[in-house]
């Protein structure tokens, strides 16, 4: 599935909740049933900080393609956080590097994206492009 | 339900001045929106947005030393102002009042100056660890310029200051105390009064951040016998960009000018240039006209309903408000249960503040969320944040009551 | 008369933009209003006061890390105003515009931070013999302070800047250069591009104070190659007490933060404060939301009508105007006679600007007499200030006529 | 004549002017009048600065009253100047001391009087008031 299948299919699923009642419930369903991130990973270095709330971060290089793991403090950021593994874990590092993220926005969460907002999942959303691109430049070298 | 009763406390009809802020109206979500961020700005009565538009339809102009009309006009209102907010908060003179931009710029002013001329190596600058990052960054700044000290007074488990780390910490060394009447993230109020009787008797200088006081309690600066007391607009029914710095006529005499330019200045020469009188040795360029017209508004505004008339209305609302809240279950306070105001910062046990506010804004309620610009002493409690909620005298029962259901709704959605 | 005609100047119906701006409609002394005091503050049309009204009475909200969605909706109006100034001045980033109270605190936000970390004892910094007030004390302050040296670039007898002394001036110990794009009590248009060129060809950083330029000819600071630049709101049809600088991120990311407070910082503790990213790192202190967005508002204005119609409009009026003045027996006009924008200087030869200021406003119309912030240009001229006629493209030829049978009239009673 | 006489009489003469223009070119023809001050005495020590308009102002004590002489670069200024000279030159200290200038905001022309425009003519009263507290304790003391 490329990322942008991923990001259509969430936003396919959020079409079925009309109330955001809903919506809501089930991004916090998807913060609990996600045990994100291997505890041993949770460090101050994988820490990004947001104004608001925290977010670990946790990427792995395998195969040509990399794989996040990720956390949240706050349980609506925990589910984003969620989802948006789910859309770019596993991908190449140029997809990863090139992939525009429109399903929060489209989901209706798009203060969550908002820089102004100066939440974690912006920071995190960076950050996992940051190491997209220098695993890209690794890969040239190599 | 005695919804007309509860809604006429002192005199003031919460639904008659709702009806003098436009936006009180708005809908969120579909929802009436119930606004509790007014800590961080407050809504505008439609007598200062009218204010603002009659200055820019009928008298615009740049103030002082034209010789036209519209310039007398604007200066006329423009300097009116200035009179308000001395009788406001009962300055001994007009000239003690400089216009800034806010609470922020007028500590940085004294800050920044008094540092200049008084400040030198070992010195110490006393504030408390509730201070706004407004009154310890600016601080921080000189501090490290002079190599100077700041130090902190300890505050206890309540958010309440602790009276005898004051009187340990206000050794000889301390040249400064800058210190918050209201903590905005608290709710506290301080013994302002007895930290400057203590200070004077060591002859040290106080600075009283009245952001969050100047709109919840009576403020009479000859009485409290501050030295400096700042405050900013649009925290009290006036506009954005416009604040006050009070201080003494003394004092202001003996601080170096800030800013330099337009205003501020007698003469010119590239040799020498002669500093204006007070309170334009302190306004440099053209001011907000508009601001200070729109802050007169605000105060007059105050006045027609009598300030402690909306005190007193405010302190019933906080009273009902305290009672509601600490009956939700798992509801923490953060900060002291009584001798209070305003802001009522808490925790729903269990929960991220954010995911919190998230959910109260979906059901229309404004609510802030963090560390409210006081990051020490959300690293004092060991929390992210909390959950803030701050009253006005246009808020109403039935307003903290959709909070209580708000609350509960959000502890079900994410417990 | 071909007043028809005459009033559509460069697409611009000036019976139309009149209609824009509520203010011109006023009577003074029972004739209507000619307002030629622009160049001290310009007048605001509806849009920008529509702008305000619709803030306050619909999204008002403290900006920035606010959870609900009036702050949501505030912080993006707040932030599109700045990509509206990034986008009318060409800047390369939205993040190197910089709200401040106006062009006086933007260029001492620059001398006192620059000061701070660049300028040494012996050091120079360069200025000219037409700058504002606001860009000469600043600087003055900085230097006493640093005991560096202010110099100044010389002009002729007609107000023009001698570029032959700049370049002799331009000696290895200047540090900054810091001059005005237009004068604002002479009219002269200085030559900032290569003044720009010659001090980077010795890496010297420069300040161009925009304060008149801004609402007269088109800025581009990335052609200009500025390295700061600065203008206030209230002189381009935007609110009072707001204002811009702008700065090459490069540089605003040297010098280190003015003032200390919420906004500018990303976390504080009593031990060590984190400062913000550009452009909050100079933003301390809740910021003139409705400033910001009034400003916006004024850029929509202008783009409305093409700013180069409007500059084309403005250069009509005034050469009609040039045209008008110098018929006028004794004028004297103060300033060059071309290569000049919208302040025009004069004297009635043998008359006090003072007498004749006054005679002028009881016919309505409205100038500004004295040193307009230019004292060392006064002195330069050894006059004890002028008249100055400052125009905008809602002004109109009859106008000037008015003006000249004003004069008229003044010479006559005064002779 | 007192002090109040004497500006009642002005405030009548000038109820004769309906029009703007003729107070004006009155208090014009005034200022044209009189020589005000004698050369010797316009001086940097007695010159008050205004923001607009210089004034210079000379003080006698004789006889237990002062006299006054003055003179402006502005003509406005002057005719001003020369109608409060006469108001109160002639008087005794205590009288000036305690004086209320109020017929120059009769007369239409208080923007004069105004702090803000902060031109000669209010200076000039200040200093006019200064003598004359100056010569009170003067007088008290001997
Ligand atoms: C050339 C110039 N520089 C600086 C200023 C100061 O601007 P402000 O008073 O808006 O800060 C002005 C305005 O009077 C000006 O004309
Ligand atoms: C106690 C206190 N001090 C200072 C400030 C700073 O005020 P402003 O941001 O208006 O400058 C605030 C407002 O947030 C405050 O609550």
């Amino acid at each position: 599935m490329t990322i942008n299948e991923a990001q259509d299919e969430i936003i396919e699923e959020f079409a079925f909740f009309p109330e955001w009642m809903e919506k809501y419930e089930y991004i916090i369903q998807l913060a609990k049933d996600l045990p994100l991130i291997d505890g041993q990973y949770k460090t101050e270095a994988n820490i990004i900080k947001g104004c608001q709330s925290r977010v670990w971060l946790h990427p792995e290089f395998k195969d040509g393609k990399i794989f996040f793991t990720a956390d949240s403090d706050a349980l609506i950021t925990k589910g984003l956080v969620a989802m948006v593994v789910k859309v770019l874990s596993g991908q190449t590092p140029k997809e990863i590097a090139d992939a525009e993220i429109y399903f929060i926005d489209e989901i209706g969460l798009r203060t969550h994206l908002s820089p102004t907002r100066s939440n974690g999942l912006l920071s995190m959303l960076k950050q996992m492009k940051l190491y997209a691109v220098a695993y890209q430049a690794q890969s040239l070298q190599n | 339900m005695l919804q007309n009763d509860a809604d006429i406390i002192a005199g003031i009809d919460v639904e008659k001045v709702r009806s003098d802020f436009p936006l009180l109206t708005r809908k969120i979500y579909g929802k009436p929106l119930v606004y509790f961020d007014n800590a961080a700005t407050s809504q505008k009565p439609t007598a200062v947005l009218d204010a603002l538009e009659d200055y820019y339809r009928k008298y615009n102009a740049n103030v002082h030393r034209g010789v036209h009309s519209l310039s007398q006009e604007a200066t006329e209102a423009y300097e009116g102002a200035r009179r308000k907010v001395a009788a406001y908060i009962n300055a001994a003179y007009d000239h003690e009042i400089i216009f800034t931009r806010g609470t922020t710029e007028s500590i940085n002013l004294v800050a920044a100056t008094f540092a200049r001329k008084f400040l030198k190596e070992g010195d110490v600058v006393l504030i408390s660890a509730m201070e706004h990052h407004s009154n310890i960054v600016p601080w921080q700044l000189v501090c490290e310029e002079k190599n100077a000290k700041l130090e902190v007074i300890a505050i206890n488990e309540h958010g309440e200051l602790l009276m005898d780390d004051f009187e340990k910490k206000l050794t000889d060394k301390v040249k400064f105390v800058s210190i918050t009447y209201v903590s905005n993230s608290l709710g506290t109020i301080n013994p302002v009064q007895e930290i400057i009787k203590r200070a004077h008797a060591k002859n040290i200088p106080v600075l009283i951040d009245a952001a969050q006081a100047v709109v919840h309690l009576p403020i009479d600066v000859q009485k409290l016998d501050a030295d400096f007391l700042a405050f900013s607009s649009h925290k009290i029914y006036g506009p954005t960009g416009f604040g006050i710095l009070y201080g003494k006529e003394e004092w202001l005499n003996k601080l170096p000018p800030y800013q330099g330019g337009g205003e501020m200045i007698k003469t010119v020469t590239f040799e020498k240039t002669i500093y204006n009188d007070l309170p334009y040795k302190f306004e440099a360029g053209t001011p907000d006209i508009a601001g200070a017209i729109g802050l007169g508004a605000a105060i007059d505004y105050i006045n027609s309903h009598g300030k402690d008339n909306i005190f007193k209305a405010e302190e019933e609302l906080l009273e009902y408000a305290m009672d509601a809240l600490t009956s939700v279950k798992g509801l923490r306070i953060v900060g002291p249960l009584t001798n209070r105001v305003g802001s009522i910062s808490f925790l729903l046990e269990g929960f991220h503040p954010f995911d919190v506010g998230e959910i109260l804004d979906k059901q229309g309620i404004a609510v802030r969320t963090g560390h409210h610009c006081t990051q020490p002493v959300m690293d004092f409690f060991c929390i992210p944040g909390t959950v803030r909620a701050s009253l006005s005298f246009y808020n109403t029962r039935e307003e903290i009551d959709k909070l209580v259901k708000g609350l509960e709704k959000a502890r079900m959605m994410l417990g």
